[in-house]
């Protein structure tokens, strides 16, 4: 399941419609990621997501498809908030159950190396001194091109 | 003259583009054959603001929601778009 | 902060304290480990549990420490259930606080990894038709070496 | 005879060892120079289970609570562990 929100998300009650995923689930690996200053600039106070309503989703969707082609996937799960987020808010969650801890991890990290570098969002970072557009991190085109 | 929807593309732009751009969506024309990057290129001959789409700074494409390449074909109905590299997560 | 415990535990609230750990963290990854039908044995109910106490939480805390000189760890909690457990309980829960999901990954997959093969934690299969010490996997030792 | 602490080993079996060989802890003199794969070798000539402690099976060894090799050192007052591979997690 799929959402691209607003609203805040709580990490306990996702993990707990993870888990409820059949007896065949021996692993449960999530992933979230929060605002933090990213050292580009000074004094961030916060960011303002942009996507692209339509493709977002179905990107996604694409991701977590190929990821269940790859490894052992029985249950997945991704939120992405958009709009304002302040400093240490919840960004993004990706949790992923399977058989075995490898394809748990593998499923987890690839759907989020990907949704990086391949699904439409676009970041601004909002300091004491004005709005800013996040560039793109080489790393995370390396990191991505690693699943290739 | 009136394109009908058969003979035109939508296209978007998002993020820095659209701010810079100030636009959020064109209806434009399509004639057989052509390719996101030659619609691309005409936007670019506006000049000011619109010279960035062929400029330094890489420009992404999708077509009808899907990652797509300067030589995809358009058809109409389409809807492309044109953005910054992306910057979620 | 690492626990053995025979009792259940709550991975919401371990999350929540995970994610207060600093404004420096970008990246949580978490790792739960439940309970299932390993597939050697015909009519798994559950599991026991045995450990080394004292060793267990040493070797674990060395684990910790050797994830967090190879990499950027801000927080690390690792909860290891013993005694008798049925199928679908949560057996370990790994989570780790990073400002780079990339180390996050690695660091909450590598103590899992290590703590398979070096940890002194021994399952005992309960079954219908009695019980049965479980065999260290191959599998297991070769997913360990690889961080050599 | 009674051996002083700093003469002693105390030696613990876990697990499936634990259990065949129907023994929680010994407590057992130590030589100088006295190794924990000798110790095992000693362990395995009393015959019937405690046979298997150098047979087929591997039988991994803590010394102090740290894993440790069978060409380890003993030191009066050391714990010494002897246990099946580990199947945690």
């Amino acid at each position: 399941m799929i959402s691209i929100q607003q609203q805040d998300f709580d990490s306990g009650a996702e993990y707990a419609a993870l888990r409820d995923s059949g007896a065949g689930t021996g692993a449960i690996v999530t992933f979230t990621g929060l605002v933090r200053d990213s050292g580009d600039l000074e004094g961030v106070r916060g960011l303002f997501l942009e996507h692209y309503p339509g493709m977002t989703e179905q990107v996604i969707s694409q991701l977590v498809e190929e990821a269940s082609r790859r490894w052992d996937v029985r249950k997945a799960r991704v939120i992405h908030r958009v709009g304002e987020l302040l400093l240490s808010d919840q960004i993004v969650f990706v949790g992923v159950c399977s058989a075995h801890r490898g394809d748990a991890f593998a499923a987890c990290q690839y759907i989020m190396d990907a949704l990086k570098t391949s699904a439409p969002f676009w970041k601004k970072e909002i300091t004491t001194d004005g709005e800013h557009w996040v560039e793109q991190k080489s790393s995370d085109l390396e990191q991505s091109r690693t699943w290739e | 003259m009136t394109e009908s929807h058969q003979q035109a593309v939508t296209v978007r732009f998002f993020a820095r583009l659209r701010e810079e751009l100030d636009t959020d969506s064109l209806i434009l024309p399509v004639t057989p054959g052509m390719t996101a990057g030659t619609l691309l290129a005409e936007l670019a001959t506006r000049g000011g603001a619109w010279a960035q789409l062929c400029g330094d700074q890489p420009v992404m494409i999708a077509v009808n929601q899907a990652m797509a390449k300067p030589g995809t074909v358009l058809s109409g109905g389409d809807e492309v778009a044109f953005f910054p590299p992306v910057t979620g997560g």
